[in-house]
């Protein structure tokens, strides 16, 4: 079971008051997928919005990054620079 | 149309001739009509000094001199700088110190320390900085530049720092 | 297509007479350093412009009946070279010289500074407090004028069309004598004074200040010649109570506006605060001429 | 080739045999920039050549009722004249391209005003001439009938409910329930954790106070330029002075509705960028009037228009509320941020948001940040963008919070200080962060016990930045002598030719001297993100060094064949194929020997790496400032400063002592004296290097370096992005400093005399 931090307040528009979620998926692609089903309009959120945080490593473009069985994931807004 | 003027002056070393609309700048004539774009146009205003070029022995900036101005003048750019192909003392030790990044205000500045250094060949940190203080550079924060200048010097000297 | 002309006479009449052609828009090119940025910011719409620097006496400095001469179109670099003008009027010198950056002083002149009748012209505090004079030459002859009465607002001058300053004439300098010129910017360099202030002073055998002149710049549509500010010092010493009728009177005059570079209650603390400083600076250098 | 997504952790590259990497070689550009041959944008001349210039809008706020180019069209010498009309009227569409997503009509309006200008210098028509004097004329006879309209400015103003309104269908996001009508704010942003009422009633010490930043600029030297030219047969090529050859492309391909592959963008050498040259401004215009022209068209900004019409960073107001125990650990954060983002959404709120914290290791918190929009320029990215703004309201309240406490600066950052395992204040964990070695070094430094004088005070403040990866190509070919060609599509904005060259030397034991980088166009190599985000020396050199290990793979292939020896049996080393069995009385090939032989054994050498990097280490920064100031005149004297910075590995010290002293110079300026100053009718009044006053050399004492080398295992030799980190502490630094010096706190940026005067006054 991976575990699923939303600190960022743009996606409590999907899922209201929750912010951890536990998701049963061995890549992003599939556990974006079960956000999407449990909240619906979050998994495209997420694909244009957000990066993701994989145990501490921000990945800009993860879809299909391999998850361990107790993955901590983050998602975060993303991320430019000068 | 205003008209042109002949204009004939003499630009590192070399006599010039161009036809020049009386409002152009020194600096406009430099990259347009004698393809000299070493002198770059960071302001047009004489804030930045990335146009610095030296007339008849004075550092100027060329965004505020004429071209109709430089008629009869001796121009020194920084294409002129290197003799051939051996690179100034400034220039070299801005290399050597890593004194320039993205390298726009590095012409100016290489030609605005070569009239420091002739004027005063032993200048302080602080006359350096003073000197300098027309050229603005927002990639280095001057330290490495004020590094090259002083070290230019001590070699034009035959000194070691 | 707006017309645009150049020409470089070599006598101050023919000058004078191009300028009274050229009309309106017609200007004398010294430096350039103001002009040239007027004309490309659209300030000034383009006409005839007359450089002056070909006419022998616009350029350079001449020692003339124990006072100095400083040809309009003199730049300012050339001013800190010469080592007698720098004896003499140190203030002056070093107010023509925080005009710009080195390259501007390459370029940039006392008399353009004095002509462009900005109330923050940086040579103009310390040539007023002088008691500098101009010679102006026109289409009806030459005229003198003192430094003051050239500009009477902001960016406009007393010039009548066709004149234009010639040469800037310093005094002769007393003994026991000196003076001295400050400014206030943010930054080291590079910037138009906020406030400025030059003082001119003399003592007597014993140190008391026997004349002064004190001017301010950036506190007033022109350069202020502060009189009171003068007479707080007169007959002292320069002692803690003087300085303090100083800081005080130089205040008092100011009716500075708040812009873009201070407000008008800041600009008045540093004018008392610049005076006091410049007063110190000239009593020093006038007790070491003696 | 593609990289694999999620490359398990290497160990760098061998430190103790570095021949190259960690050298401080010339770099290999630098003839060219001093001798001034090197091109940039305005450089480039192309016969038929036409002169482009921008007429600009000069009220803050109207809508444009007309547009009457009829008189500029008569003029002879006149060839294009373009408008919003000549654009396709985009959707409204996120974009990934440049620095972040972009919204795509946002972008469009932005380079070409359709039915309302929003700011001051916003553009609303073009044209292309002959001369420069023709289209001066020419923009002059352009007649625009504006209604105007009010304006609003400041981030506070434009967020009251009775404001202007500049976008009738912009509702906010991120509330709870969507807003039933328009407003400037364009989006709420909270991260928050634990209980943070609770938190401050536990609390011994509370300080808390109101920041406030004005707008400033990058301040690149070099204005923006471009040469553009449209073929008949629909072929595009551009030149220009960017950050990105291929965001470029991108923008302009979409802005203008044209195919990518009709585009060919060429990089000139840009003059300085710092996030500002991240998006497009004059290039689909330039085009545009190429297209309608049948010529190449060059457009050039002035000063004037880069400081009116390009993106400086957002002005800001802050609050922030710390709360601690009397031992000086802190426990409770409530910040929050108020950022302008000018004519379009899109401040870096969201950043300054996340870095807000991302030092400290704090159990309660929330951080609450808004975008708001206001009648002044789309704010673009800036050097770390966001979190210079919000480390300034954060630094201040902690350097508050340890005069109350009567700790150390230092140590009481160290013992709220972030470590590995913790969980960033933005969500991760960090791995492999270097923040309390950084403080370390500033703490044993000579700075940080030196004797002050009288009204002299010090500041010490911290920094962080994310840094990034992402996507990079490179390649590296061989020639026949044995050098080496480095080709990426990164342009070079501070020493990365010479960065990249060295981590391809390293890899290929060739001297320096052998391996010479190039810039290449968006035809001539893979696609590759831009150079900003202090991504090019950590991602485009992760390509560099797989494209060079992938050419030694091949070398050693290549020498066994020649040597007659199973592949397994030769390594490499040194710049030369060795047996690895002595007994075999096999000479070395050197890379010139195989080079030399390469036809024999299959072919020309090269290889290409695309990849899209992961794994950019945070990197931190300490820096301590020394100030003097003039109790009467409130001016402030930079007197000492000294930045350390955690680096991961220097690949070429000079630059990156260079990075963090750039840096440093640029928050100095933003802590003294540069603001965006607007008069009353919302036009910028200081639009020139003579009043928005960037530091000249004379401002500033040399700048001090210490790097601080904790390794990044994700990168082959260690790196992490140095380019963003030192911006971030100076403002709070130099603040911090001048709190020292006159015992006062000063919360509103610039700290310009007039300021620093009144408060002294103030008693």
């Amino acid at each position: 079971m991976i575990h699923v931090v939303a600190a960022c307040s743009s996606c409590r528009a999907f899922t209201g008051d929750a912010t951890q979620f536990a998701v049963e998926a061995d890549t992003v692609r599939r556990m974006i997928d079960e956000l999407d089903r449990r909240y619906p309009g979050f998994g495209d959120h997420i694909r244009r919005r957000m990066a993701i945080a994989i145990d501490g490593e921000i990945h800009q473009d993860a879809l299909f990054a391999p998850l361990k069985a107790d993955s901590e994931v983050c998602l975060i807004p993303r991320i430019g620079g000068g | 149309m205003s008209k042109r003027q002949h204009i004939s002056a003499v630009v590192n070393g070399d006599p010039v001739e161009f036809l020049t609309d009386p409002r152009a700048t020194l600096l406009d004539a430099l990259r347009d009509d004698l393809g000299l774009t070493g002198s770059k146009e960071g302001c047009g205003s004489g804030d930045c000094g990335a146009c610095s070029v030296i007339l008849d022995g004075r550092l100027v900036c060329s965004c505020l001199v004429l071209a109709v101005e430089a008629e009869g003048r001796r121009v020194e750019t920084i294409e002129g700088l290197a003799d051939g192909s051996k690179l100034h003392p400034l220039q070299q030790k801005f290399l050597e110190h890593a004194a320039l990044q993205c390298g726009f205000c590095t012409p100016g500045l290489l030609v605005a320390a070569k009239a420091l250094l002739d004027a005063n060949p032993n200048p302080t940190e602080s006359e350096a900085r003073y000197w300098l203080a027309g050229n603005l550079c927002r990639c280095t924060g001057y330290d490495k530049i004020i590094r090259a200048v002083m070290d230019a010097a001590a070699e034009l000297r035959q000194e070691t720092v | 297509m707006s017309e645009v002309d150049f020409i470089a006479p070599t006598s101050p009449e023919q000058a004078a007479r191009a300028l009274l052609a050229g009309g309106a828009t017609a200007r004398p090119l010294g430096g350039g350093t103001d002009l040239l940025v007027q004309l490309r910011s659209g300030r000034l719409p383009p006409g005839l412009i007359v450089d002056i620097k070909r006419i022998p006496e616009a350029i350079g400095i001449r020692q003339e009946a124990g006072g100095f001469v400083i040809g309009a179109a003199t730049p300012g670099i050339t001013l800190s070279e010469h080592a007698a003008l720098g004896q003499a009027w140190p203030g002056v010198v070093e107010g023509a010289n925080l005009i710009g950056s080195t390259q501007v002083q390459g370029r940039a002149s006392m008399a353009g500074n004095l002509c462009n009748a900005s109330p923050a012209a940086d040579s103009v505090p310390a040539l007023v407090a002088a008691r500098a004079t101009c010679l102006i030459v026109g289409p009806e002859g030459r005229r003198t004028a003192p430094v003051e009465s050239i500009a009477v607002a902001p960016g406009r001058t007393s010039l009548a069309p066709g004149e234009f300053v010639l040469e800037i004439l310093l005094p002769p300098r007393p003994a026991r004598s000196a003076d001295a010129y400050l400014r206030m910017i943010p930054r080291t360099e590079m910037d138009i004074a906020v406030v400025g202030a030059g003082v001119n002073l003399t003592l007597d055998a014993n140190g008391v200040i026997s004349d002064a002149h004190v001017a301010l710049g950036a506190v007033g549509p022109t350069v202020i010649l502060a009189t009171e500010a003068a007479a707080a010092i007169i007959g002292s010493k320069l002692d803690d109570e003087a300085l303090a009728r100083l800081d005080a009177a130089a205040r008092a005059v100011c009716r500075p506006i708040s812009d873009k570079r201070g407000t008008s209650e800041f600009r008045t603390k540093i004018a008392g605060v610049l005076a006091r400083r410049a007063a110190v600076i000239a009593y020093g250098r006038a007790e070491k001429t003696a | 080739m593609s990289d694999v997504l999620d490359r398990p952790a290497a160990a760098p590259l061998d430190d103790g045999h570095l021949k190259v990497v960690g050298t401080r070689p010339i770099r290999p550009d630098g003839a060219d920039k001093v001798t001034g041959k090197a091109a940039y944008g305005a450089d480039l001349a192309l016969p038929g050549m036409l002169v482009g210039r921008i007429k600009r809008s000069p009220h803050p706020h109207a809508r444009i009722v007309s547009i009457d180019t009829r008189r500029a069209r008569a003029l002879p010498g006149v060839k294009a004249i373009v408008t919003a009309a000549d654009f396709p009227d985009l959707a409204s569409e996120e974009y990934e391209a440049g620095e972040s997503a972009a919204n795509l009509r946002d972008l469009s309006l932005n380079v070409m005003a359709r039915h309302t200008a929003l700011y001051d210098g916003h553009a609303v028509a073009a044209v292309a001439a002959t001369s420069s004097a023709i289209a001066d004329e020419a923009i002059a006879l352009i007649t625009v009938e504006y209604e105007v309209l009010p304006h609003v400015v400041e981030v506070e103003a434009a967020m009251a409910p009775d404001a202007p309104v500049l976008h009738a269908h912009m509702f906010t996001e991120g509330l709870a329930a969507r807003p039933d009508k328009p407003s400037n704010i364009a989006k709420r942003n909270a991260i928050t954790r634990g209980d943070l009422a609770a938190a401050f009633a536990e609390a011994d010490v509370i300080v808390e106070d109101r920041y406030v930043t004005a707008a400033v600029h990058q301040g690149y030297i070099e204005p923006h330029a471009c040469v553009a030219s449209y073929a008949a047969d629909g072929q595009c090529q551009v030149w220009s002075s960017s950050q990105g050859q291929f965001m470029i492309r991108t923008y302009c391909a979409k802005v203008l509705d044209l195919e990518a592959s009709d585009i060919r963008v060429t990089p000139a050498e840009i003059g300085g960028g710092f996030g500002g040259k991240t998006t497009v401004y004059l290039e689909p215009v330039a085009l545009a009037l190429s297209r309608q022209s049948g010529a190449p068209v060059k457009l050039v900004m002035t000063r004037d228009e880069v400081f009116r019409a390009s993106g400086p960073t957002s002005a800001s107001v802050m609050h922030v509320k710390l709360g601690a125990r009397s031992d000086g650990t802190i426990i409770a954060a409530d910040v929050v941020l108020k950022f302008q983002s000018g004519a379009f959404p899109g401040s870096p709120v969201g950043a300054a948001s996340m870095t807000a914290l991302a030092c400290y290791d704090i159990p309660n918190f929330s951080i609450v940040g808004y975008d708001v929009v206001t009648n002044t320029p789309k704010v673009a990215a800036y050097r770390a963008p966001g979190a210079p703004i919000s480390a300034f309201a954060v630094e201040s309240a902690v350097d508050d919070l340890a005069r109350r406490l009567g700790m150390d600066p230092i140590a009481l950052r160290e013992k709220n200080a972030v470590r590995d395992g913790v969980k960033a204040s933005y969500g991760p964990t960090f791995r492999n962060i270097g923040y309390v070695e950084t403080l370390e070094a500033i703490r044993e430094h000579p700075h940080y016990a030196a004797p002050l004088g009288p009204n002299q005070g010090r500041g010490v403040a911290v920094g962080f930045w994310f840094n990034v990866g992402g996507e990079s190509t490179a390649a590296v070919n061989l020639n026949e002598d044995g050098s080496a060609v480095v080709i990426s599509g990164n342009p070079d904005i501070g020493g990365s030719r010479a960065s990249m060259a060295m981590m391809a030397a390293e890899v290929l034991g060739l001297p320096i001297e052998k391996v010479r980088p190039i810039v290449a166009d968006t035809a001539s190599i893979g696609f590759s993100m831009l150079t900003g985000g202090s991504r090019t020396t950590f991602a485009t050199g992760m390509a560099v060094t797989q494209a060079a290990q992938k050419i030694v793979e091949d070398l050693k292939r290549r020498g066994a064949l020649l040597m007659d020896v199973p592949v397994d049996q030769v390594d490499f080393v040194n710049g030369a194929v060795v047996c690895l069995d002595p007994a075999k009385g096999k000479a070395d090939l050197t890379v010139a020997e195989l080079a030399e032989k390469a036809a024999q054994t299959g072919g020309p050498i090269g290889a290409q790496v695309s990849l899209n990097a992961q794994g950019a280490g945070p990197g931190f920064g300490v820096h301590v400032c020394d100030v003097e100031v003039d109790p009467e005149t409130g001016h402030v004297t930079v007197l000492r400063y000294t930045a350390a910075q955690d680096v991961g590995k220097a690949i070429h010290p000079s630059y990156v002592e260079g990075q963090i002293q750039g840096g440093v110079a640029q928050g100095v300026g933003w802590a003294l004296n540069e603001e965006y100053i607007f008069d009353r009718g919302g036009r910028m009044e200081n639009a020139g290097f003579l009043d928005y006053r960037v530091p000249v050399a004379s401002d500033l004492p040399m700048i001090d370096t210490v790097m601080v080398e904790v390794a990044n295992p994700r990168h082959p030799f260690g790196a992490k992005g140095v380019g963003e980190v030192p911006i971030v502490p100076p403002l709070a630094a130099v603040a911090n400093a001048v709190r020292g010096a006159i015992g006062k706190r000063m919360t509103s940026l610039p700290l310009s005399p007039p300021k620093i005067r009144a408060a002294i006054d103030a008693g």
